[in-house]
């Protein structure tokens, strides 16, 4: 992501001259106060919203205008703050949706469901129930597990942990970093800035919508507290 | 100030323009009337009532019956008809406004078309013969002048409560249901009391119109004073100004009724390229100004004049 | 209030010089009304082109202002308001329907404007209004007088017995059925004829299916049966009833005139043998009736004689008359005219009573290998009537 | 009343609800992919079917072809109807909100009709073949032939469609979108194509059940509003979102209607359709289906 | 005291699932109730049955004892219980103040004093530059905010709060802290708070209810719970859970407190 510029409406700015750049087979994390921004990013990132400028790269390619549904067959993934289940779906079918590039192709499908659900047991237990009536951390489970069907390279993540229990939480981020031990590039979002931290390779810090610090993890970790403290004045 | 002296203009109007003017006048705000009463159900609480004729209906019928059947002086069988539709409304609304969307739509539908079947099987109400209103004794202008003020003032009436509702908690409140209907009710708002209180205040306006309508008109039988084209015109009416603003229904119905009885009058008697347009064309004029506001006002004229933002992405 | 200037008892109401005359009224070109308004409109454009390529009337030209009313009374009342206030026209025409006529009534009476009246019947209007002159030949009570003529006359082994109503919920056709004030109707010409009444039932006009109907009269072994309905679902009772194989011995679509209306011949055996009655026909060669024919057939691709043409020419014919040879365009004068004189029209010679309607005159078809055969009286009868 | 009505004339009755039944099935279907499952309000379903019965019309009246004939044509023609309905309007408002597609198609279905009128005329058209008239007579019961081949085409379109929803991953797709476009997005769904074949399947359905419906009903550019009414009546007593409880609530309603008929009073026939339906509605809350995922 | 809440052996099943399971507690004025439980277990479910959106299937909630059975959720509203949601359900075209005002619909409050109020509170969660804003142009987790908000704006008794800090950066979460122990100690407010977020509880809450599979099946102190081998088994995890509640700071108003804990293990 480079320089860009975004928002809902015309008379205001969102992101103002952002640039981002998540590192291949690295975890990027993304901080900032509420309303600073980084949802706002991870939609301008994956299509959801047009940049007014700037450019979004993948792999050095120009994909600013590739449409969303599009995004997942280049290997992209989002995973959305916010719910986003398929409410009147099955858990199956949910993934199912989840595995959508590979419709044409069953075996591929059912071998992809297969490892989604080795890797989430969890989901496995629900498949015949409407994921509307899981409570809500299940319902993000679910959400997480879509994602994963498509097996995708670089992954932007939102707000990951929010509601879940602290056992799946320790799951999730041991997830994560398994993703990037299979190589796969992460930009993560999250509030939960102590895990975030202790993920990320490389930190980019928002506020009000332009860039404010970046920095490897390690040379990072001594500014953020006094960060955290400015970021309280708004 | 500016609507001062609207107001003003208007009741000079009705003493200096062409009868023909009075009487469209007339319609205008009599739709104005019900469209305002529909819309504080339906643009601020989204409840889209397809059945608003029921209301209208009733409220004639009931000046009708009373006049014709028991003598009752037509002055007092306004409020009367006011009354009834009231009551009906409360007999409908009560078990109605527990369904939502389209159940809810769906439902005001039906219960209009079966008052309609009712009336067009009693005795009382004429059947299928319908009713004659007596008339008032003036002479034909006098006579839609005292229309054009009726219509005129209830009207006004319709507008000022809506504004007010709109500033209010009540407004808000029900905006609230439109929105989101069980965090409004874990809330605090009593969401039924409400929704139906929005209902009997439309539904009461509706039958008081309805009354009118019918000494206006001088007869009244099913087909026609339960037609379905009246609600449906309400909703679109109020969807072209603008859903949930006082503003929507004063720019929508005369935007509609006005372009639509323009076209009716000018079909067949302009040329176009050369030949006339054959009248049925005014149908196709008319569908294409719809689609036209649709696309470009999406949220009716209001709309575009506020601006009113989009919602959020759902992600 | 300066309204409806061709009020004015001073003058006789005509415009000055070179002004045209300007004549007004509403159809249901669209709407639920649209099938028989379309016959009203043709012969209207027919008549006024003839009329001003004679010279207009009484020098003057001849202007028409037909508005859509949409099949719906309330709009029709705002335009009838408008052709009188606005375009301030000086004859009135009718709308098609009782249900339409009878909202625009009050307006023309209020206004002191007569109603030429070739759009509905509606003998309760006539009586209790002096504000119209009609063109249909016979009113509601006699739209079934035809059948149970023709059927007095046959053998008394022959006559069906068992009557089968079935009536549109609307004002024209409930009269049909009930009369007025005990006088005519079908119920009362089979009463008077010891005839049982065996299905006597109404539909809405909405119905979308009318088999429950028709089955009920096949079970009660229904032999005279009266469909009264308005032109739409009369096709749909006519289908029906043939589909399910109802064969009652004489079939009458008693309500409107629609055995005349150009979707009958595609109804194919479906429509044949079917009665009603009509106001005239070609075979007759009234005054006018061919060249009118000719020009539905060119105009309309019309195979069958419309009887709404019929009765729209009448109006106009009578009007013309009248304004002709009372020269004026005083209302009650025309009116007086038209009371005591007698015209010539498609529809034969009329005189008129004191209400305004025409005297009685009917003839009952049927519709046999496409045609409309006029049945009864023997006198004017172009084949013999068929029971099934 | 009720003694003296024979078993045969029940059985009757019993029979022409369900022919009936299905046909209001079939001109609901194209309503119950449109409203049920992608949201958007077609009051123009209706103008569509109405073009079905003139395709009828013309293909008879010019080519001398068969209505059954027509029927498979009707499926390609209005299938790009609807694609061009979709790309031109729909795609455009419908999604902004359910009211301003209400809005845009109320004005497609006035243009419709409109230009129907000045087609066609506002004459009724009645089309006649050999079988539109004919019936079958089995154990004294009669059976009217296009009813028999409307309710055939009714059940194959019901089965087609249900599948195609229920098992195929398009369908459920298709389910996915109509709950959260975005997401739906997200995972990679072509949501604008994805809406092009809804609203041509639902469209093409409409074109079909327009060449039925002129075998058996005499039909005009105009009163189409009475189908709309009843599809809209029965995709919703069905409970939006399944074509199953359509073709369910489609056979409720003509057996209500053909029974109540030889029942009552036929005047009191739409009263008892109207009371029994709105009962169902409040005793089921969401039609028939009726289940409620969790609210908060 | 007399409890503000007594929940006796209630019970709910959604077809084959219990979601309550014989749940009894009681709840003093003025005190804050942690509850915690590994996804599914039933916590909105309760909350979901004590403000009246779900009928239980039996048992008996005593709202300031009286049995709250045939009350609706507005009523319980108006009774003084108040509620934040799990996923924040904002009213999207109102504004943020007049999303504040709603529930004000039928309280006799003055106009210009709700108004104040509402200024006050959304100042206090940092939303007044906000406050004539569309709510739906809300980040997600300042939706949040203003649900918090919105529930004090009835000045309520018994405040239930369904995650209120998801998503909620960690200052202002604080920040959020802060408040409610305020609002419990001034006013004698009592909390339900469901989080998974057992630092938070701890400096707050008095006890902690822990359920599974709609059963409570530990309760007590912040310190006996955490400890409980059920709740580590079920809920917490192994060495997790363990690493945060011992390494739990003395004062959590502290923002360091969040950087401070030892071990890498997020909460
Ligand atoms: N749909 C929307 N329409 C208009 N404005 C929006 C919309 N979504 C977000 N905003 C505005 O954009 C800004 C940034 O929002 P964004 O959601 O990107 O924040 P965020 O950093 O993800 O915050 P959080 O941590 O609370 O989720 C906010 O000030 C918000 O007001
Ligand atoms: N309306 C409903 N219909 C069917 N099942 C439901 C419904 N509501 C809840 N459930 C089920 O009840 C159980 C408890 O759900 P609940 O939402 O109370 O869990 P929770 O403790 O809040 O979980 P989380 O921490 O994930 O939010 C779950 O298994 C859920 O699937
Ligand atoms: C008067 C109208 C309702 C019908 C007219 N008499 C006809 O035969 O069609
Ligand atoms: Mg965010
Ligand atoms: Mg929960």
């Amino acid at each position: 992501m480079r320089g860009v510029t975004a928002g809902y409406y015309s008379h205001d700015l969102v992101l103002n001259n952002v640039s981002l750049n998540a590192r291949p087979g690295k975890v990027t994390v993304l901080l900032g106060p509420n309303g600073s921004g980084k949802s706002t990013a991870l939609r301008v990132l994956y299509g959801l919203l047009r940049p007014r400028s700037g450019q979004i790269l993948l792999d050095g390619r120009e994909i600013t205008t590739v449409p969303p549904q599009r995004r997942l067959a280049l290997g992209m993934a989002l995973l959305p703050q916010g719910r986003s289940v398929f409410p009147e779906l099955t858990v199956q079918e949910n993934l199912e949706i989840g595995g959508w590039l590979l419709g044409r192709d069953r075996r591929r499908l059912a071998a992809a469901l297969e490892a989604v659900y080795a890797r989430y047991p969890l989901l496995k237990e629900w498949r015949q129930k409407q994921a509307g009536s899981l409570s809500g951390g299940q319902q993000r489970l679910v959400e997480i597990g879509r994602m994963m069907v498509a097996d995708p390279r670089v992954i932007l993540i939102d707000e990951p942990s929010v509601g879940l229990a602290p056992v799946i939480v320790d799951q999730v981020y041991e997830e994560i970093a398994r993703l990037k031990e299979e190589q796969r590039t992460i930009l993560l979002v999250d509030q939960n800035v102590r895990a975030a931290v202790a993920l990320a390779d490389y930190i980019y810090t928002l506020e009000y919508g332009r860039n404010n610090l970046e920095g490897e993890r390690g040379a990072f970790e001594d500014r953020l507290e006094a960060l955290i403290k400015s970021w309280l004045r708004f | 100030m500016g609507a001062a002296a609207a107001v003003g203009l208007l009741a000079v109007l009705g003493v200096l323009i062409p009868l023909d003017w009075v009487t469209t006048l007339s319609a205008v705000f009599m739709y104005i009337l019900l469209a305002e009463s529909w819309n504080i159900l339906g643009g601020y609480a989204g409840y889209l009532n397809f059945g608003m004729v029921t209301f209208f209906g009733v409220g004639a019928y009931t000046a009708g019956v009373l006049c014709t059947q028991y003598n009752v002086h037509p002055l007092l069988t306004i409020p009367l008809a006011g009354v009834m539709a009231t009551v009906v409304a409360l007999l409908v609304g009560v078990p109605a406004l527990r369904l939502r969307g389209v159940y809810f739509a769906i439902l005001t539908l039906i219960i209009s078309f079966l008052t309609q079947v009712l009336v067009t099987n009693l005795d009382i109400t004429g059947g299928a013969s319908g009713i004659y209103m007596p008339s008032l004794p003036f002479d034909p202008f006098t006579n839609e002048q005292i229309f054009y003020y009726a219509f005129l003032g209830l009207m006004l009436l319709a507008v000022l409560l809506a504004f007010i509702i709109e500033r209010s908690r009540f407004g808000y409140a029900l905006v609230a249901i439109r929105e989101d209907e069980d965090p409004a009710e874990i809330l605090g708002v009593h969401t039924t009391w409400l929704k139906t209180q929005a209902l009997l205040l439309g539904a009461f306006l509706a039958g008081v119109a309805g009354a009118i309508y019918a000494f206006h008109t001088s007869y009244i039988e099913p087909q026609g004073t339960f037609s379905l084209d009246i609600s449906i015109d309400v909703v679109l009416m109020s969807l072209v100004g603008g859903l949930g603003t006082w503003q929507g229904p004063v720019i929508g119905v005369p935007l509609m009724l006005v372009t639509a009885q323009v076209l009716r009058i000018l079909a067949g008697e302009l040329p176009f390229l050369g030949s006339t347009i054959p009248p049925e064309f005014d149908r196709v004029v008319f569908g294409i100004i719809l689609i036209l506001v649709a696309l470009l006002a999406p949220y009716g004229v209001m709309g575009l004049v506020r601006r009113v933002r989009g919602r959020r992405l759902t992600v | 209030a300066q309204n409806a200037g061709s009020s004015t008892s001073s003058s006789n109401g005509l415009p000055p010089a070179g002004q045209p005359i300007v004549i007004g009224g509403t159809l249901g070109l669209t709407g639920a009304y649209a099938g028989p308004s379309a016959d009203y409109k043709a012969t209207y454009d027919y008549w006024l082109q003839q009329v001003n390529s004679h010279g207009g009337l009484l020098g003057h030209p001849v202007k028409m202002i037909i508005y859509d009313d949409e099949s719906n009374p309330a709009t029709a009342q705002s335009l009838y308001q408008r052709l009188i206030h606005q375009d301030k026209v000086n004859l009135l025409l009718s709308p098609y329907t009782t249900a339409i006529g009878g909202a625009v009534l009050p307006i023309a009476a209020a206004n002191h404007m007569i109603l030429w009246n070739g759009g509905f019947v509606g003998i309760k209007l006539f009586k209790s209004s002096q504000w119209m002159i009609g063109s249909y030949t016979y009113q509601e009570p006699d739209y079934s007088r035809g059948v149970f003529e023709m059927i007095d006359s046959l053998p008394a082994s022959e006559r069906p017995t068992r009557v089968g109503i079935v009536t549109e919920q609307n004002p024209f056709t409930l009269a049909v059925r009930d009369g007025y004030q005990g006088q005519g109707g079908v119920i009362n010409f089979a009463k008077q004829r010891g005839m049982q009444i065996v299905l006597n039932e109404e539909y809405p006009p909405t119905a979308t299916d009318v088999s429950g109907l028709i089955q009920r009269a096949k079970a009660a072994k229904v032999d005279l049966f009266f469909a009264l309905s308005l032109p739409n679902p009369a096709a749909l009772i006519a289908r029906t009833a043939y589909s399910l194989g109802f064969k009652p011995k004489i079939y009458c679509a008693c309500g409107s005139l629609v055995t005349s209306l150009p979707y009958w011949a595609q109804l194919g055996p479906a429509g044949e043998g079917i009665f009603s009655t009509a106001m005239a026909v070609p075979s007759d060669s009234y005054d006018g009736i061919n060249d009118l024919f000719t020009m539905l057939q060119q105009v309309r691709h019309e195979t069958v004689f419309s009887q709404y043409a019929a009765v729209a020419m009448t109006i106009l014919q009578v009007m013309q008359q009248a304004v002709e040879g009372a020269r004026t365009l005083d209302q009650q004068q025309l009116r007086a005219y038209v009371l005591s004189h007698r015209f010539n029209t498609v529809n034969g010679p009329l005189t008129f009573d004191q209400y305004g309607m025409p005297r009685y005159n009917a003839v009952l078809v049927q519709y046999l290998n496409g045609k409309n055969e006029v049945v009864w009286p023997p006198s004017r009868a172009t084949a013999k009537p068929q029971l099934q | 009343m009720l003694t003296t009505i024979s078993l045969s004339l029940l059985v009757q009755a019993l029979i022409n609800g369900l022919l009936l039944g299905l046909v209001y099935t079939l001109i609901s279907l194209g309503l119950s992919l449109t409203l049920g499952i992608m949201g958007v309000v077609n009051v123009a379903h209706s103008t569509l079917i109405m073009l079905g019965s003139y395709l009828a019309l013309e293909l008879l009246q010019r080519l001398g072809l068969d209505p059954i004939i027509s029927a498979v044509i009707a499926v390609p023609v209005f299938f790009l109807i609807g694609v061009l309905l979709e790309r031109l309007l729909i795609s455009r408002v419908a999604r902004t909100s359910q009211t301003t597609g209400l809005l845009v198609l109320f004005g497609v279905l006035v243009v419709i009709e409109g230009a129907a009128i000045l087609r066609w005329t506002t004459d009724t058209q009645v089309l006649s073949v050999s079988y539109t008239n004919a019936s079958l007579t089995l154990a004294g019961i009669a059976i009217a032939v296009p009813r028999l081949i409307a309710a055939a085409i009714a059940l194959v379109l019901v089965w087609l469609l249900d599948t195609f929803l229920r098992s195929t991953l398009y369908g459920k797709a298709i389910r996915a979108m109509a709950q959260n476009r975005d997401a739906a997005r997200i995972s990679g769904i072509d949501t604008d194509r994805l809406s092009l074949l809804v609203f041509g399947l639902a469209t093409a359905t409409a074109g079909v059940g327009g060449v039925v419906l002129a075998m058996i009903f005499p039909f005009d550019p105009q009163d189409h509003y009475r189908w709309l009414a009843w599809a809209f009546l029965v995709v919703v007593i069905g409970g939006l979102g399944s074509i199953r409880n359509t073709l369910l609530a489609g056979l409720l309603i003509g057996l209500i209607e053909t029974v109540s008929s030889v029942l009552f009073p036929f005047q009191y026939v739409y009263f008892i359709v109207y009371l029994l339906l709105v009962v169902a509605l409040l005793v089921r809350g969401q039609g028939l289906a009726g289940s409620q995922s969790r609210a908060l | 005291m007399e409890p503000v809440l007594q929940v006796d052996s209630l019970s709910k099943r959604f077809g084959s699932i219990v979601a309550l399971e014989r749940v009894s507690f009681a709840l003093e004025a003025g005190t804050i109730l942690g509850l915690i439980g590994p996804n599914g277990s039933g916590k909105t479910t309760l909350l979901n049955t004590l403000n009246g959106l779900y009928r239980p299937d039996s048992g008996e909630i005593r709202y300031l004892g009286r049995p709250t059975r045939n009350l609706r959720p507005h009523q319980l509203a108006l009774l003084g219980i108040s509620r934040t949601f799990q996923n924040a359900r904002v009213f999207h075209t109102l504004t943020v103040t007049q999303n504040m005002l709603v529930s004000l619909v039928h309280a006799r409050v003055h106009s210009a004093e709700a108004q104040e109020r509402a200024r006050q509170l959304l100042t206090f969660v940092g939303l007044e530059r906000y406050q004539a804003l569309p709510a739906s142009e809300l980040s997600g987790g300042q939706q949040k905010l203003l649900e918090f908000a919105r529930a004090l704006m009835t000045e309520p008794r018994l405040v239930l709060m369904d995650e209120p800090f998801g998503g909620v950066h960690p200052e202002i979460k604080a920040l959020l802290l802060e408040r409610i122990r305020e609002a419990q100690q001034e006013r004698q407010v009592s909390f339900i708070i469901v989080s998974h977020e057992i630092p938070d509880l701890l400096s707050l809450a008095r006890t902690i209810i822990c359920m599974s599979y709609g059963r409570i099946i530990a309760r007590g102190s912040p310190q006996e719970v955490s400890e409980h081998p059920d709740v580590i088994a079920a809920y917490l995890g192994h060495a997790g859970g363990q690493a945060q509640i011992q390494t739990s700071p003395s004062s959590p108003v502290s923002s360091s407190s969040y950087f401070e804990q030892a071990g890498g293990h997020p909460s």
